[in-house]
């Protein structure tokens, strides 16, 4: 089992009475870029973060690296990192401040923050309140947050959201990079173009079910235009 | 997971029909056979209800902190739903345990309400599940409904005894207790049979309480409608 | 947990003003009562210490909801729940931090009340002592509640809702404790109350501690 | 102004369980009060109409909080405002639906009082005339503070901060109102209390309707 | 004066110390559709919110149609509609009952409601609380607010953000539509191909200031990759 990165297995997630989520099994050897596509709705930002940990799966079951996500979670937590819609910032502090109290925690040295704010060209902001940072800004300092944890997954939503075209470009280096390292990178996007050709393999979502899964290179791009 | 079943449900009914036939025993012997009581008269009687409703509430919270550890150990619904039937059963009879003793207290104590342990336990422990009752309302994720209200539930639970032992130290200096009364073998029986009237009653309450959470939240965590078609793999 | 205690002052410095908005809160709290009771000096000396705790009591509430405030913006304490983080450091940090803002709160409540209220007293170590403990009575299932309520809407409804009824206790011991240093103590009595705050206290840290994970992870 | 009340008794529909939440809580108060104050039955019926001013008025902030709490979540009132919608209409239809949530929960504590105080009367016409006043005198101004705290951090601490010093005068018309009315009004001060509260609630409502524009406009 | 569509004149606007928006002077004839562009923090979302009235500026001043930013800005107000970084919406109200309000507090009828749910493709979940929305949806749901309220000036933030691809083909269709019936269209956006193809004129900021302006044509857009 332990040879995928990812191996999910009938994962289903409800809200209420509506399965954002329903029934979605696929594996993912390690190294693999994975591009997840779908329509607005079709249950991205919810497949990322059940299997982040952050919200639990109703049904099936999934795992990282042969770590159960309900029964290993700090496991699982130790390998992953998640990109999410929220920045899991804290408005109130600074971007350096944000990015040390996430070393503090990670228990990691503090001396790479600085590097790090400069890879995601904040470092003259570094010393500026989050309250004050614009929309890119923010995704930016949360991207630094994803880098900081070294993780042996990572998955990213809409990375390229809110980001201007040196930023895009930014998370393109970025993501070869993790690949080169042999990071597992799962990426939720729109910018299908741009994210099949960062991929290896892409999964398309339709009303939170399995529409298509295949290589990256053979993805339907059009099809759900 | 347990959705609890669906047979029509016979017992709750069965311990209902007991529940008022003890009752309708229990009372007839409290109003008419008891002899009335030496100080407070005819007012007294209400006693009859009065204690069993009290050692009734308290058992049906204590069943509620059960199911709050089970729920919280094994995560099965049917624990959530027996819990919320026992918290709303419970708060049903403190509250009207509140109401009989305002009831009783008037003429007694001249007062609808003192500040003694017992009614300040009771109005704690009232107001303690009843907000665990309206936290269950605004959480539509049954899973965190569940953990959320066992977690109340058991720390509400162990505040209970505190409250009654620090509103016991706290009135010791203001004022006396009202001294207990030795209970004479007349009042004895009533009172038994009351008290296994609420205990059946209670009982099929819950029971009845709990098939309808059940059933609701059945719904609420019914599994994905599967879809029959192979899928894909990437590998 | 110590990183998370860090976190938690760093960010209570920052918004430092809050503290102050919360003292003023709190003694205009006091200032309301004595306009509820009316004029009577000698009822206003006997309830001073029940106002005292009523006013920090809902002054905490203030305290524990815009400490969950930070966290829930943009999801911050699920951030440092999937790094991971040990749930069990991350509460004792806040409720820690908690505890001192609710004791310096308190503390500086105490001149309040004794100009409101002609309250003095000559046991001013003992007065401060029973704030810290009653204090810690709030802060720990504070923090637990102030972490469920902060999930959900309505917020600063079900707070307090939840939180009172549980307060009762601590807020008991601490009102009689504090009305014996004030109104004088003829029979001894404070040491016990100060022993019963101090046993609530050790049983709500530890079991508010253990059930914290269980309600911030979904 | 109609679709402004409109919107506002939906969005209060929608979150009616905060309602139940609030008288909750404001019961919890009473209960609380009649701690601080200790079991002495004479005097916390004598108090009962001032606790249950103070009950109400900390249930009112947390009513307007979650009010603007809508509005400030996707900065809907800013929407509103670029359509552009009428300050005023605005104002007075927030103010209106607070108003009258207001006084449903005030006569919904009129029993818990009367059972937890002992606190009966027989005027109860009266009663729930003077909270729907009472209330009124709340809901003018606490709409207009509340517009303006939830624009800034720490809103659930300066609301209650600006918002009390204001409402004492109305605060203090209807407790005396109340009392007189419960505890016996001997010298008929009755009517002149409520024309006093009467006259207060008009320069609110007029006042906080014209400076509301300036408050919620950058 | 009245002769642009939106005339600004050395328009600023600051936070704290800092500039967000300096100095910035340009026209926009009536029924042209101009892009807005610039890094991360370039004040583009400032300079919207300026324009619509949502932020005094703390320099210069601007006309919409002739009318005054600040002395006349009812008016502006009903000439111009913003879809901002914030969605306006109310999280417990539907995505209907959202639209009401709306059409109420506008004072126009509420039967085109169903139209632009459809037009949004939300019509399916016209019951559903926004708060169970996802980022897509919401942004669906804000761009059939400002379509409803049938303005001369339309000031889109980000359009394409959150959207999926279908979604940026509405963008794109509405703002031909708008640009067919004389509305005039600015534009701030990351998708610098996408955007100058839809606009014709194309204004550049770097750090609050007037960078480049000109024909969308012939905008260097590879500049500022
Ligand atoms: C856990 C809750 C309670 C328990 C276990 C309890 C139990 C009892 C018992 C055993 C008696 C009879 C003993 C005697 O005759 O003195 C009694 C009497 C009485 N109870 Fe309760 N009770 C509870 C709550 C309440 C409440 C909430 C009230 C509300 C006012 C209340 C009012 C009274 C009154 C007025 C009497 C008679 C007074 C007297 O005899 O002096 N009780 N209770
Ligand atoms: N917190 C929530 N409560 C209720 N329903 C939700 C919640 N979050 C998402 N949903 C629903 O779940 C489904 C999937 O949402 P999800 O956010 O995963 O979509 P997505 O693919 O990320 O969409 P987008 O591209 O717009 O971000 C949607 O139908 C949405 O309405
Ligand atoms: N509320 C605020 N308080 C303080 N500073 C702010 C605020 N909003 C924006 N700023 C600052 O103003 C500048 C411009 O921000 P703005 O949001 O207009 O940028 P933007 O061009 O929209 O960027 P993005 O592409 O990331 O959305 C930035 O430096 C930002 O830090
Ligand atoms: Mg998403
Ligand atoms: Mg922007």
């Amino acid at each position: 089992m332990s040879e995928f990165a990812i191996d999910a297995q009938r994962l289903a997630r409800r809200y209420g009475r509506r399965w954002a989520l329903a029934d979605v099994t696929f594996r993912v050897p390690p190294g693999s870029v994975v591009m997840v596509a779908g329509r607005n709705g079709s249950g991205k930002s919810t497949l990322l973060r059940v299997l982040a940990t952050a919200i639990r799966p109703d049904n099936g079951n999934a795992s990282i690296f042969g770590f159960d996500l309900v029964k290993q979670r700090e496991d699982v937590r130790r390998a992953v990192a998640l990109l999410s819609h929220y920045s899991y910032l804290y408005e109130s502090l600074t971007a350096k401040e944000n990015l040390q109290v996430t070393a503090d925690h990670l228990g990691v040295s503090r001396d790479s923050i600085p590097a790090l704010l400069d890879q995601v060209e904040l470092g003259p902001r570094a010393d500026d309140a989050v309250a004050t940072f614009s929309a890119g800004m923010r995704k930016r300092l949360s991207f630094a947050r994803v880098l900081m944890q070294k993780p042996r997954v990572v998955l990213l939503d809409e990375p390229y959201g809110q980001l201007d075209p040196p930023g895009f470009a930014l998370v393109d280096e970025v993501v070869s990079a993790l690949k080169a390292r042999g990071t597992t990178v799962l990426m939720a996007t729109h910018q299908l173009e741009r994210g099949a050709q960062q991929s290896d393999l892409a999964i398309f979502l339709e009303e939170g079910r399995l529409q298509w899964s295949g290589k990256a290179a053979e993805a339907p791009l059009g099809a759900t235009r | 997971m347990d959705y609890g079943n669906n047979r029509f449900p016979r017992t709750p009914y069965i311990l209902i029909a007991i529940g008022v036939a003890l009752f309708l025993t229990g009372s007839y012997f409290g109003l008419f056979v008891a002899p009335p009581e030496r100080y407070m008269g005819e007012v007294q009687r209400i006693m009859y209800v009065h204690v069993p409703t009290a050692w009734n509430a308290l058992l049906a919270i204590t069943f509620a902190l059960v199911c709050a550890i089970i729920f919280l150990f094994k995560g099965e619904f049917k624990w959530d739903a027996r819990l919320e039937a026992s918290i709303e059963v419970g708060c049903l009879l403190a509250f009207l345990l509140c109401c009989q003793g305002a009831i009783w207290a008037k003429p007694t104590w001249g007062v609808w309400w003192d500040w003694d342990p017992r009614l300040t336990t009771t109005a704690v422990l009232l107001f303690a599940f009843l907000g665990i009752l309206t936290l269950r309302k605004f959480v539509d994720d049954p899973v965190k409904r569940g953990v959320w209200s066992s977690v109340a539930t058991i720390i509400a639970y162990v505040d209970v005894p505190i409250v009654y032992f620090s509103v016991r130290w706290w009135n010791s200096l203001h004022q006396l207790q009202s001294s207990p009364e030795t209970v004479s073998s007349q009042f004895y029986i009533p009172l038994r049979v009351n008290a296994f009237a609420i205990l059946f009653l209670m009982t099929g309450f819950i029971m009845l309480r709990a098939r309808l959470a059940s059933l609701r939240l059945a719904q609420e965590v019914a599994p994905p409608p599967m879809l029959a078609e192979e899928v894909g793999e990437t590998a | 947990m110590i990183g998370a205690l860090r976190k938690e002052l760093l960010l209570q410095w920052r918004t430092r003003t809050q503290f102050m908005a919360v003292f003023i809160f709190g003694a205009t709290a006091l200032l309301l009562f004595s306009f509820g009771v009316g004029p009577n000096a000698e009822i206003l000396r006997q309830f001073s210490a029940g106002f005292l705790w009523l006013g920090l009591l809902l002054s905490s509430t203030l305290t524990l909801a815009e400490s969950f405030h930070s966290e829930m913006e943009n999801r911050a304490l699920e951030g440092l729940l999937l790094l991971p983080a040990d749930p069990r450091a991350l509460y004792y940090g806040k409720a820690l931090a908690n505890w001192i803002q609710l004791t310096l709160l308190g503390w500086a409540l105490v001149p309040v009340m004794v100009v409101l209220y002609d309250a003095g007293t000559n046991r001013l170590p003992s007065l401060l002592l029973i704030i810290a403990l009653g204090a810690a009575g709030l802060s720990a299932p504070g923090t637990l509640y102030g972490a469920m309520t902060a999930q959900i809407r309505a917020k600063q409804t079900l707070l307090p809702l939840l939180l009172f009824p549980l307060i009762v206790p601590a807020l008991l011991s601490s009102v009689k404790a504090t009305s014996l240093v004030i109104l004088g103590d003829p029979m001894h009595a404070l040491g016990s109350w100060l022993m019963l705050l101090g046993a609530f206290d050790a049983i709500y840290w530890a079991l508010c501690g253990l059930l914290y994970g269980r309600v911030v992870e979904d």
